[in-house]
């Protein structure tokens, strides 16, 4: 059984999914929300992946959201950890304080 | 025997190297006899040579041996070989022989230099080069003698290297010199490309058969003039010949006396055919610039105080008798002033440094006088160079100078009265020369302790220092460089007889001797003057030459020692018509500015681009850099943007979707 | 003509002249840091080895044959054809000798005072660049080690050299890379568009040079992306500024190898990837290049003569005396191009004998400043006496190896480009000015206070610099075997140029004579 | 209008609002803790919507790496530095940021919406028939052995490097929380052992 939900609306809903998700990152100061928003973004990604792999008939398009989840996953950890040793040492930090590469 | 020919650069070369691994060891004096043995026996085979080469018919007398192909690349093909001809073999013969007697001298003089056995190793290389030079088959292997004494002139002037003006006189010959090469490489470089080689043989028989355009031939010979130029001290490159009187006086006698200043005449008279399907006006050339330079170098020889000074500028002029001879087709005379000259001039200069190793290296005339007393042997000596290159008969120099006069009329009259006014200077500034330095009252007397001191201090040759500073008496130098003296002097008073004119029923069979021998190598270029009114009016013309030489003579006897005429030494002359002043001021103001710019051009404005491109770029970095703010929103928000340009590009302009 | 006829598998040598001082240099690289003594014997090893086997090379040559030897080529990325394709002719083959004893000598007889491990295992890199370069006939491969070149450089320059080295290698690496940035665009061009005639992609030299027919204005824009590469290398005015620069500051052994062989990257590429690959090009901009070579001569000359600093002079000689090698590869004769490539190896020899002098001088004074020094000759007679056999060849003094270089090039040149030559040859004067001056300054004279210590030549430095004087000399008397084995090579260049344009050879009208045909008869047959 | 089609509306609408409204709230809400959980509304939402796409496997794992592990992590962090005191979103410090934000997320909402309305016929390309639904093959793990031989078959050296990648991420993630010379803090290997 197929869905008669026509396959555009989930591209709709990832698109608009990704738009929030950018509109958060660029206007949240807080680093851990900002990374929220990432995986917001990331989430957009996949629901694509999944409803074109459904569309298209190939389960290729579900392995690489596979490996967008491990990727993710790896980021979060990294992330995290570089968040939380920038934290330790600038308790309160935003993403706006961050800001040594300025030239 | 003449296939030995190469033994006569080897003996010096297996000299230098002698003294080279062992000179040390050797030490003061083996090392000399060592360089003198090796130069001798160069004169041996010489002498063997000849011999041999006398006994041919006359067109066998010419022998190309040819060691290796030195140079070989694709048409231009040169070998290092020898060419033994009557021109070189009597060339090798004189150099090797005076040389022999110098190194002989020296070995008296340099005694007790620390570098006596350097000072060797330079001599025999020298020999080597200049016989190189002379025995070459081609221009290259000249070239290669031609550079290697320039070089070794270079070492041996510079030979006290820590006095500031010897080291200063060496680079100036050096680099003078170079200026002449400029114009033999080029000679070489036109040969090449009209007859394809570098080979005399090849170069003279094109132009005997006709085959070498006159334009090139005149390239030709006037590039290799600026060689001789240079070589030969001639105007306008003679500069150096007489600042290379810091050398050591040996040095002075073989090399800017005897032999390597000759070299230009002697590449002149080898290229005899070239020159003379050359265009007309270029013998006229040659001729002129001989005869100015000797004129000029006369008047200057006039007025100069220093011993070595009066001969260096007479050198100069006496070479420039040759090349004036050389101009006028007259090169057996050429070569035959050569020759006597050689002799004679090698002798004054060995006189006027055993007079300076008696004075205690004082060489100012204006402190010498009557010193004939104290030396006499050297004084004897010294007095008959002094009539041979006056040209009092039958002294040598009278022959030959006679016989270039004789050339010089046939040639034009203006040419003739130029050598005669040169001959009576040439007179003159001899005669006062003797008279100053032999003759008169004794002026050293009165400097002896006050002035004798400083000046050995400053005097660099730290001759073996002989009894004392407070008791100054000049003495007669040791046998060692009387001998030499001896020889030569004996030389300079009977050389005429090489080359006797056929003149006061002299028999034919010892007349023209050098001409008979040198006839092959100069037969297509030699003048024929036998129709002229000079050649018919010799005795005329010996009248008069010995009329001049003795007139000047005279003329310098009233003047110098009687005092009956006041001396006539302008300023204009001691400083040689501020010629080395003008091109010394050249050299070191417009010249050193113009440098100096050059340098400050590479520096300013190519490394200054260079530079200023970085400074550039990195300057825009800077102000680029001051856009990142570091604010990785923004960062973000500015992708963004670009995601949608993008996508706004693709999607509404492409219209792909 | 390729690969096969060497018969049974014969030794690759030419990849073993590349591969072992690689394989030096990651050997020393790996060695403990506690065991100093290794490094050096490996570093010594191998390229003693590598000298070894040139010699070998240089002996088992083939005289008469003008195409390449010991040719190498196995394929490497199919695709694109790019294949690790080495060969010898007779315009490589003295470079790669010169390189092959050259590294040895200098690794032997220079210390570069700390740091030893790095600085052997940066020699042995920069050894194995510079011969990879001499021996490519891939423009892909010899871009490879036409770059790799410069890291190696790079780091002696920046680690081992003198108090401005940071600038200076730096501006050494930029502006090579600049150069080279045309040349990889040019590279990657020239085998795109030359795919068209041949038919497929290849970055082989040989296909493409002998089988690709550019039309003239692309051939004319490739050449040029090309040259401009090799016109920094070389260095060509007024591109020359980053010499004096990196010569100054390189350590001693990076000067000697930096003139010795480095410099000749430039002058070899010219001939073999200018003039081969574009002959059409080359003859036709063979103007400029004449020009810029003999206002090089002249202004190196003249900027040499009032450096202060010795090193910085001995550096604008070297643009000079390249000037020399570029007026001979652009004026088209046999003997032109054979004496710019004798010039090259001779010029390696004389300067890189000139650079050790400095070296010596500045380990014993601390200082390269012509004012500082004065009277050596008087302290350190045999010193100043060495210094004085290589200046005289530097100079071009006959009988020894820098005068042939130099006559062949005016020779040749005289014949096709005779102006410029007469200019060109006004530089040998110059080059005895600046020479004697400084040699005048910091030699002769009474030694002052701070010279009068000079310490005499030592025996380590007598015997680095004993090979050198033997080159000298041997090349300036007897260089035949040398120049027997350059020619047939220029010949068969000169030959591809004139097939590619309306150039043909000047022959000297040889006048025929009993004189001439007995030389003839002494020398080899010519052409 | 099918009950079945109309039951797959409802899902996909009340799980888009999900997704929506979780998503307004992580941008929106002050404290991040709160944020936090609008995240994981959003992310059931997507899971809601791979299993209404037959991505049965996908959509477990969305739920336990995402949900369970992923947000966990998030609210650990938050815990551990303190950092759960609300933020005043009326402050933008950086000029034209917001305005910025605006056109860049309705921009790309706007062009991709616009692109796939225009290509929404292209779409329709023979669904279904690649991938294996279990009620069509009666085999209810379908769908998790098609990804395994895909995963083990094709990407099998992209799975091993996946390995990899995550082991330097955790040793990664120890040494660079560890090394703290002056403040020790047992937490931190919390933090890494929790991955």
């Amino acid at each position: 059984m197929i869905a008669a939900i026509e396959p555009s609306w989930y591209l709709l809903l990832a698109a608009l999914l990704f738009g929030i998700g950018a509109f958060g990152l660029l206007v949240r100061r807080n680093p851990l929300v900002m990374f929220m928003c990432i995986e917001l973004m990331l989430n957009a990604a996949n629901l694509t992946f999944v409803a074109l792999a459904t569309q298209l008939g190939d389960i290729n398009g579900q392995t690489a959201v596979f490996f967008v989840m491990v990727v993710a996953a790896a980021e979060v950890v990294v992330g995290l950890g570089i968040i939380v040793s920038i934290l330790r040492r600038r308790p309160g930090a935003t993403a706006d304080d961050l800001a040594e590469l300025k030239g | 025997m003449a296939d030995l020919v190469w033994l006569i650069p080897a003996f010096p070369l297996a000299g230098f190297l002698t003294i080279l691994l062992f000179g040390r060891r050797l030490g003061d004096p083996k090392a000399g006899y060592v360089a003198t043995a090796a130069v001798f026996a160069s004169f041996v085979v010489a002498a063997s040579i000849y011999f041999d080469l006398l006994g041919r018919p006359e067109e066998e007398r010419a022998t190309v041996v040819t060691l290796f192909s030195w140079v070989p690349v694709g048409t231009l093909q040169i070998d290092l070989a020898f060419l033994a001809d009557p021109l070189s073999i009597l060339m090798v013969l004189f150099v090797t022989f005076v040389g022999g007697m110098i190194h002989l001298f020296a070995v008296g003089y340099m005694h007790g230099d620390p570098k006596f056995s350097k000072f060797f190793l330079y001599l025999n290389l020298f020999v080597f080069s200049m016989t190189l030079l002379v025995l070459g088959e081609n221009l290259l292997v000249t070239f290669l003698g031609w550079e290697g004494v320039g070089t070794c002139s270079y070492f041996l002037i510079a030979f006290w290297h820590t006095r500031e003006s010897a080291a200063t006189a060496g680079k100036k010959a050096f680099v003078t010199n170079r200026v002449g090469d400029f114009g033999v490489m080029l000679a070489m470089f036109l040969s090449f490309q009209a007859v394809g080689s570098m080979s005399y043989s090849v170069l003279n028989e094109s132009a005997e058969s006709g085959s070498l355009a006159a334009s090139t031939a005149t390239g030709i010979t006037l590039l290799l003039l600026l060689g001789a130029a240079g070589k030969s001290a001639q105007i306008p490159l003679y500069l150096w010949l007489p600042d290379a009187m810091e050398g050591p006086t040996p040095v002075s006698a073989l090399i800017h006396a005897a032999t390597m200043v000759t070299g230009g005449v002697f590449l002149l008279t080898r290229i005899n055919p070239v020159i003379t399907v050359s265009y007309d006006w270029v013998p006229t050339t040659i001729a002129w610039v001989g005869a100015i330079t000797a004129l000029f170098a006369a008047t200057i020889a006039l007025a100069q105080n220093d011993i070595k000074k009066v001969l260096a500028y007479s050198t100069v002029s006496q070479i420039g008798y040759m090349v004036l001879a050389v101009g006028t087709g007259a090169y057996v005379a050429a070569i035959f002033h050569m020759v006597t000259h050689a002799a004679f001039k090698a002798l004054l200069f060995l006189g006027a440094g055993s007079v300076i190793h008696g004075m205690h290296e004082e060489q100012d005339m204006r402190k010498m006088g009557a010193l004939r007393a104290f030396m006499p042997i050297t004084a004897a000596t010294f007095i008959v160079g002094w009539l041979a290159i006056a040209g009092v008969p039958p002294f040598s120099g009278f022959f030959s100078k006679d016989e270039i006069l004789l050339y010089a009329l046939a040639d034009s009259v203006p040419l003739y009265v130029v050598g005669i006014v040169t001959a009576i200077l040439t007179a003159v500034y001899m005669t006062r020369q003797v008279i100053m330095v032999f003759f008169g009252e004794a002026r050293w007397t009165s400097l002896a302790n006050a002035e004798e001191a400083p000046e050995v201090a400053e005097g660099e040759p730290p001759v073996e220092t002989h009894d004392a500073h407070g008791e100054f008496k000049p003495h007669e130098s040791p046998p060692i460089m009387l001998i030499p003296l001896v020889v030569l002097a004996a030389l300079a008073a009977i050389g005429g007889i090489i080359n006797l004119p056929g003149l006061f029923g002299i028999p034919s069979g010892g007349t023209y001797r050098l001409e008979e021998w040198l006839h092959p190598v100069i037969e297509f270029g030699e003048a024929k003057i036998s129709d002229t009114w000079a050649y018919d009016n010799k005795y005329l013309l010996v009248a008069i030459a010995v009329a001049c030489s003795l007139g000047g003579i005279a003329l310098a006897y009233a003047i110098y020692l009687k005092k009956r005429l006041p001396p006539w030494e302008p300023t204009l002359f001691a400083k040689g018509w501020y010629y080395d002043q003008a091109v010394s001021w050249f050299m070191g103001n417009p010249g050193r500015d113009g440098f100096e710019a050059v340098a400050e051009f590479d520096s300013k404005v190519v490394d200054g681009t260079v530079n200023g491109v970085a400074v550039a770029v990195k300057e825009t970095a800077t102000h680029a850099s001051k856009r990142q703010t570091g604010y990785v929103r923004q960062y973000a928000g500015i992708i963004g943007i670009g995601v949608v340009l993008l996508l706004g590009w693709f999607v509404v302009i492409r219209g792909i979707l | 003509m390729l690969a096969a006829d060497t018969g049974p598998i014969a030794f690759p040598i030419l990849t073993a002249l590349v591969l072992t001082p690689i394989v030096g240099a990651l050997l020393v690289a790996l060695t403990p840091k506690t065991r100093p003594e290794i490094t050096k014997v490996i570093a010594l090893m191998s390229s003693v080895g590598t000298a070894a086997m040139s010699i070998w090379l240089m002996a088992s040559f083939d005289t008469g044959d003008a195409g390449f030897q010991f040719v190498s080529k196995h394929t490497w990325i199919e695709p694109w054809g790019i294949s690790w394709h080495l060969g010898v002719d007779g315009i490589s083959l003295f470079l790669v000798v010169l390189t092959g004893i050259l590294f040895p000598i200098v690794i032997a007889g220079i210390d570069p005072h700390h740091d030893e491990k790095p600085y052997l295992a940066w020699m042995l890199m920069l050894q194995a660049g510079v011969m990879g370069s001499f021996l490519s006939l891939d423009l892909f491969v010899f871009f490879i080690f036409f770059e790799i070149v410069l890291v190696p450089m790079y780091f002696l320059i920046g680690g081992w050299g003198y108090e401005n080295r940071v600038y200076a290698a730096t501006k050494f690496f930029l502006y090579t890379m600049l150069g080279s940035a045309f040349m990889l665009v040019g590279l990657v061009a020239t085998v795109w568009i030359a795919s068209d005639d041949l038919g497929k992609v290849t970055f082989d030299l040989v296909e493409i040079a002998e089988g690709a027919d550019f039309a003239a204005s692309t051939g004319r824009w490739l050449f040029f992306a090309f040259a401009i590469a090799f016109a920094v290398k070389v260095p060509i005015f007024p591109l020359h500024t980053w010499l004096p620069d990196a010569h100054t500051q390189a350590p001693t052994a990076g000067s000697v190898v930096l003139a010795g062989v480095m410099l000749k990257l430039g002058t070899y590429g010219l001939l073999r990837f200018g003039l081969y690959l574009f002959p059409e090009a080359s003859y036709w901009s063979r103007s400029l290049w004449l020009t810029l070579a003999v206002i090089g001569i002249i202004y190196g000359a003249i900027a040499a003569t009032m450096q202060k600093d010795l090193k910085r002079l001995v550096a604008y000689s070297s643009v000079a005396h390249l000037g020399f090698i570029v007026l001979g590869t652009f004026a088209f004769t046999t003997q032109s191009m054979t004496g710019s490539v004798i010039q090259m190896v001779n010029h390696g020899v004389s300067t890189g004998a000139l650079f050790l002098f400095v070296g010596w001088i500045y380990e014993r004074r601390k200082t390269r400043q012509i004012a500082d020094l004065n009277g050596i000759q008087k302290v350190a007679p045999i010193f100043a006496a060495g210094f004085m056999v290589v200046m005289l060849s530097s100079i071009g003094v006959p009988g020894l190896n820098g005068f042939i270089g130099e006559f062949l090039i005016l020779t040749g040149s005289f014949l096709t480009a005779r102006w410029w030559t007469v200019v060109a040859a006004a530089g040998v004067i110059l080059a005895a000015l600046y020479l004697l001056w400084a040699y005048q300054r910091v030699f002769h004279g009474e030694p002052d206070e701070n010279n009068k210590d000079f310490p005499e030549l030592r025996v380590k430095e007598a015997l680095t610099l004993l090979p050198f004087l033997g080159l000298i000399v041997f090349m300036g008397v007897y260089p035949k075997p040398v120049l027997d084995r350059i020619e047939p090579s220029i010949d068969v260049l000169i030959t591809h140029v004139e097939a590619h344009t309306d150039y043909v050879e000047p022959e000297p009208t040889v006048v025929v004579g009993e004189h001439s045909d007995q030389e003839q008869s002494d020398a080899e047959e010519g052409e | 209008m099918t009950d079945a089609t109309f039951l797959e509306y409802v899902v996909f609408f009340s799980a888009a609002v999900m997704i929506i409204g979780g998503a307004i709230g992580v941008i929106t809400l002050k404290n991040p803790v709160h944020a936090a959980l609008g995240l994981v509304l959003t992310l059931f939402g997507v899971a809601v919507q791979f299993v209404a796409q037959q991505a049965h496997f996908l959509a477990a794992v969305q739920v336990i790496v995402y949900a369970g592990a992923i947000v966990v992590l998030f609210l650990f962090v938050i815990m551990l530095l303190g950092v759960d005191d609300a933020m005043d979103l009326s402050i933008e410090p950086i000029p034209i940021q917001r305005p910025l934000a605006a056109v860049m997320s309705i921009g790309i909402v706007g062009l991709v919406g616009a692109a796939v309305v225009r290509a929404s016929d292209a779409l329709q390309i023979n669904p279904g028939t690649g991938i294996e639904v279990a009620e069509e093959t009666g085999n209810n793990d379908a769908n998790i052995q098609q990804l395994a031989t895909n995963l083990y078959g094709d990407h099998v050296f992209a799975f091993q490097l996946t390995s990899v990648l995550l082991i330097v991420a955790v040793a990664g993630t120890v040494l660079l929380t560890r090394k703290w010379p002056s403040s020790g803090d047992d937490a931190r290997e919390h933090e890494s052992s929790d991955v």
